[in-house]
């Protein structure tokens, strides 16, 4: 029984909600950006910004050359409160730090209201409303993420040197069961072929732009693996690294960290709304209707080799994945090796989620108005959601392809072919729930893990092959 | 941020000839990869079972024979009945109002431990 | 039933034993400046000591020259042994060296003995002795907590850098129910006025002579909370600042992190010590048993609405709290959420624990002696306690003022001021056992928690103005 | 250290009117911070149980008056009793001799495993 | 029952196994090294990795030269192929690769198959695979653990600085429970015996020609704790030191912390195949047989004050050791203060865990064929195995030697005093097993937890002593 | 790495004076710090034991004699016969043929809670 009555929405329900929501900040921030005189529009957004917008504006906005604020210390009382006050939020405040904030609670109720991903949504909205506090930049305040010496800007850094990816990847591996993967090989195609997208972000993005660099994390967005996306744009588009090559030669990448965090994890969470209609679209009922055959027991031994030759098998072709999927299978090692389980748990709970938070938070922080609304972090949302619907079609069209050479009740049902592109374990519970809108009788759970987590290694590889690639482009 | 006007250029000129290669090598190479490793895993167990086999054999032991432990038909629509309770049991969440979480029973904090232990007693 | 005849003593005979053993090591420490001859003072203080300190008498101390210590690698087995003595502990040993060390076992006594905040008290007692092990410093030996490259000063980095404080916010704010607060809001103002005592102490300690940047970190003991404490001492008084205004411009600020940092916890650890005196002497016996209505239930939705307001609201006011009141509402919202119970499991578990083992070692291990025994460290602690009175006074009255414009059963019992101090949540307990000492009816607890946890929002937002003003001083 | 001779110098100079705008700006907006957020928290329930109560009667379903759930003085008074007796218990602390703490059951452990395991069976 | 047909082996029959396993490296890796055209010798070693080095063989391996590998970025696809086969492991792989993987691949199977030292074999074990997947050094790809950004070299800091081996003495200090030593305390003669392990083997290995401050730390291999071991060389054989006296003088140490941990670790997983040999060599069947009689209880005080009592003794002595028994006496009153039994947990169990993981995957790493397989190591291992067996050797013979002056039921069982390396708790368990064979009725577990517990210590004031002589050599 | 051709010299040179004085101070200082912690962890239990005595006799409690609690010789052979079985134990390992592990389990995980659940409904 549904106690709450604001909890019983059906993911139509869901996605207009999410789409409404949406809309209003686009449009709010529309209004914003062609005048002063719109504010109000703000304020009807969100119940719980209402008063923070409203009081802001209320204020006198008031700019402030940093350099001139240490002179103005000033004798009489009156002087130091209008020194104070230009220290705050208000006095600082833009309508690039509204916008954001509003869309940090946009994340929050995301997460709270629909349980999108919420150990994710959470720390990252949370985040970006700490980024987009307003503050005086330059002034030494030691607060911004970007502000050498802050405390944001020391955690930052596991951000920045692509530490805390793998870190989640360890604990991912101890908490992950690829037994389903083990006694269904063939079904580790479809995590290959979802990773097509990839490539054809790739190529939109250098399209649109971007330089070789910044396209490749760009197009790892479609690998629907969060801590894949920011190793990658951690090692390609850092805003550190010198291109010598091509037309770029000589040019610094941007930093792209957070637009493509961001984006990734938002698409991600978005999952349960992207893929239905693309896999409906691409399916025949009949397709959907299809059972498969429950997966054969894996003995202990299998799942100890597993990872061991994963490791060995994936790194000797691609060793830049090397810190992602070393950590992976190493932390399927600890699982599964029967000899190591206080390591395994102590990798898929205390450390992932130290972790977790962490990157979370900094990563939504890393959304500061000033640097991270830009024309290109609106375009690499729009690369995303390319991404995310070009892998969906890939898996679930290459399942169709498969199907063609295999007979009876070896055929795949197409539908988990759409789990291919990771984001576990939600897009297999994609897979799980519209098999059941076919034919209620269908589980096809257990049988999409297997592309599913073949995606996370699918994605890796493509990762550490743009990265043989791109790092010294 | 000013006024964000969004200035999209497609040129195809910078799809050229490396943007090609990196695609096509890397979606090849991500397929054959785990093609690669899918074979070697349906190798392996096969390798595995003729050891055993072969070692079952010397000690006079019956092996199970693993691959016929399979699921059978009911079990599974059991378990996915258990699944769609789930499901849709996932959706029924906490009424809004007043929780007390008695789960939560930590026995020493730095910072509230007391304050913890009061707080359970005070609210049931 | 008492098993243990040790333990059963009134909060008096407590205050006796401690002031007693202050007393004596102030005593002993006196004789031990007076002169060589008196070092036997030393070895009645304590038990466990008197072996140590008594060995540590009988050898001959022999102060080295580290620079030419490395010529002295000699050719017979004696000089060997010569050598290895001058890098031993005996021949290092000082007077202060060994006063800290009995400051150190004093901490753990009191720990023990009297459960004074032992989380707090134990690692950093442990943590005197260490850093007062002594060394023959300067001859790279990568011991002391002030030597670059030894294990301790890695530790202390975040200690020096504000890493520390906002995660334990974190874990904080994961573990704090703030309902009692949101249940009667108007209690939030007994937060604030205990603040107060912030700025007097800042006041005074600016007349003893102290830079503005040192005495704002000092002023910020009266907040009573350790980390605020902290990180306030590691932005303002940490060694490195250079002032730019007034009549100390060009003079770099003193790292008052140590005694400032010890000052804090052992005021909070003494809360039950300090605060019931005032108490008593501010409020009437018939305003002590003031009974209060019970605080009606709270909604989830409120719990969850709470966090994320005050992030933005007290951020806007003071930028500069944000990476306590950040971390402290993020930490909150975990908890409240309710989709994220297991990240603020691991805050309020793993993290707060780790963070708190490392950060009390090192604050402890920070009163190495050749740098605490100062002057200042002493004025510190004077001006410490100062703090906490004026504090505890002024929650006290501003509760008497507030009661003049509140009738009948929506009277405040005074005694819950005091809890505005913070120091959560021993000062709430205070106020629950001073109550029932008046009325053993009466029942505070959950009332004084709002004021308690309003003084950490309170101290962090003075913090913030603090910094503000200080930071570009 | 050498011999420490505290040295103080009560200076009333150093009390300029910096020292006074941080004081009373400091403590006056510590006070407006406060007593805007508890303004808030006052105002917000309000604005949330309109919501709920406009949401409510449109399905007919009724709202529990969420102000009216105190709890009654006897709870209170039960919930003292409770209290008092875990404060005096607080002091209550274990025996000074041999203790065995039986509840530290650890499964495995890089370096003490079944050196805990061991103990544990040989103290009981 | 033993359902497991693999797992019912008596120790002769794992030591057999083991010694084959390791032949068959050696065998294997001389063949190797004998020329290209043996190559197959490694084929049959092992079943998983047979595959990997035949697809290994297969390719053409052809060696490029890093600084021409950017100007190849060539315009067609099949330049691009061969671009990105360059970086793969199988064009980088050479023979010390495939001869590490085999290492890592047996301490694996050693782990699992016969639970020697699972916690930290595993890590271990596939960090030499992770460490030895072969890719293009000095390209840039902040891939290896020696290159500058890598994600590797960011965790490994934590291992040429020192830090881990303190956090984990913390967290053994908080498993700990000293009191068989408490209640016995002549059982620490047998602790401090073991160490003279050290001092011959530091002899050794300066007369093969190692410097003193290298020879220093390959003798703590005797130490039997791996944490020892690598705070050891991460202070005295970094690659970064400078030597200023005698011989050596201007030279730089050489980096030894691979090779030393991985000694310390292999041999101390190894224990119950090394010492009962030795042990029942030097002992006759009725010395076997003493009975010991039971431990005292020991009061909670005592308990108290041996963490307390132990770190100023033994810091004042050796305060170069103060990390180390700093840490591990902190750990245990943390332990037994009965009131922070919380930090404790965290302590003993996230804490240790975290470290334990990365500590052993970075010291696993740190194997990088290219730099580990040199004559150092093989020396190392030599040296570490002498080490070892003199330890033992001492402790037997010392216990010996006590009986001489000891009556009646204070008679000490010699076997015990195989304990005194260390190696917790195993070689307290191969005591105990040695005993129950040759009296089943005889139970010197406890026992001989006293002198194991003793040897950490022991080996901690040991390398204290050493690093007080040879930090300044 | 390349041909490993071990060259040991073994040179009795390096065996001076130095050497000399590291490992027989060395020897001897880690044997007198053991004694001496061992001698003092002799003293201090009576000492301790000496206070609460007197303490005792002040308050006219009996104190448990505490060196006398020892463990009888039957009680330490049902030990022995429980650490004898624990360690033959200890080899029976687990059927290689899938093991469920229900023990794990996790309520919430960022990257696998949904799956987690739902994969022990389907194996259980
Ligand atoms: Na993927
Ligand atoms: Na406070
Ligand atoms: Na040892």
């Amino acid at each position: 029984m549904n106690k709450n009555p604001l909890k019983n929405s059906s993911p139509v329900r869901k996605a207009l909600t999410m789409l409404f929501l949406i809309v209003i900040v686009l449009f709010g921030s529309a209004f914003i950006v062609g005048g002063e005189e719109d504010k109000t529009a703000v304020q009807t957004e969100q119940l719980v910004t209402a008063d923070t917008s409203g009081t802001t504006v209320a204020e006198d906005v008031t700019t402030v050359d940093p350099q001139t604020a240490e002179e103005e210390v000033t004798p009489s009382a009156w002087d130091g409160v209008k020194q104070f006050l230009k220290y705050t939020g208000f006095a600082n405040c833009t309508r690039g730090h509204l916008i954001m904030i509003v869309v940090g609670l946009i994340f929050i109720f995301l997460a709270i209201r629909f349980e999108f991903e919420p150990m994710l949504l959470i720390p990252i909205g949370i985040g970006i409303i700490i980024g987009n506090i307003p503050f005086m930049e330059g002034a030494g305040l030691k607060v911004g993420i970007y502000e050498q010496g802050s405390v944001l800007n020391y955690l930052y850094f596991g951000v920045t040197q692509g530490i805390y990816p793998p870190l989640i990847f360890l604990g991912i591996g101890a908490m992950t069961d690829f037994s389903s993967l083990i006694s269904n090989p063939k079904l580790m195609l479809l995590g290959a072929a979802a990773q097509v997208g990839i490539f054809i972000t790739f190529w939109s993005a250098l399209m649109l732009g971007f330089a070789p660099p910044e396209a490749g994390a760009i197009g790892i967005i479609g690998g629907a693996d969060g801590p894949t996306a920011i190793f990658m744009s951690s090692m390609l588009a850092n805003g550190k690294n010198v291109m010598q090559t091509g037309a770029f030669a000589g040019q610094t990448v941007d930093n792209l960290i957070g637009p493509i965090a961001i984006a990734a994890y938002s698409y991600m969470a978005l999952v349960p709304v992207i893929q239905p209609p693309v896999m409906r679209l691409l399916t025949t009922k009949k397709e959907r209707m299809i059972h498969m055959k429950p997966p054969r027991t894996v003995s202990k031994i299998e799942k100890i080799c597993f990872p061991i030759i994963g490791l060995i098998m994936t790194c000797f072709i691609a060793p830049s994945a090397l810190p992602l999927l070393g950590m992976l299978f190493f932390g399927n090692l600890l699982r599964e090796s029967g000899v190591t389980k206080r390591l395994a748990n102590t990798a898929s709970n205390a450390l992932i989620d130290i972790v977790t938070i962490i990157l979370g938070l900094t990563v939504g922080a890393s959304t500061q108005a000033t640097v991270f609304l830009t024309d290109k972090s609106i375009m690499i949302f729009v690369l995303g959601a390319l991404s995310f619907i070009i892998a969906t079609a890939c898996g679930v069209l290459f399942a169709k392809i498969m199907n063609l050479f295999l007979k009876g009740d070896n055929k795949i049902n197409p539908l988990i072919g759409a789990a291919g592109v990771s984001a576990v374990p939600d897009s297999a519970r994609v897979a799980q729930i519209e098999g059941q809108k076919a034919d209620p009788s269908n589980f096809l759970l257990m049988h999409a893990m297997a592309p599913n987590v073949a995606g996370v290694i699918g994605s890796a590889v493509a990762a550490g092959i743009m990265l043989s690639f791109l790092l010294t482009f | 941020m000013n006024n964000i006007i969004i200035a999209i250029t497609w040129d195809w000129g910078a799809f050229d000839s490396f943007a090609l290669t990196v695609g096509v090598v890397g979606v090849l190479v991500v397929f054959f990869a785990l093609l690669f490793l899918s074979i070697i895993y349906r190798i392996v167990p096969k390798l595995i079972n003729f050891k055993f086999k072969r070692r079952a054999k010397k000690n006079n032991v019956a092996m199970p024979a693993e691959e016929e432990i399979l699921v059978p038909g009911e079990v599974n629509a059991a378990i996915g009945a258990a699944i769609y309770l789930y499901l849709n049991d996932l959706h029924d969440v906490e009424n809004p109002v007043l929780t007390v979480d008695n789960r939560e029973v930590r026995r020493q904090s730095p910072w509230s431990d007391k304050h913890q232990f009061l707080n359970q007693n005070v609210k049931r």
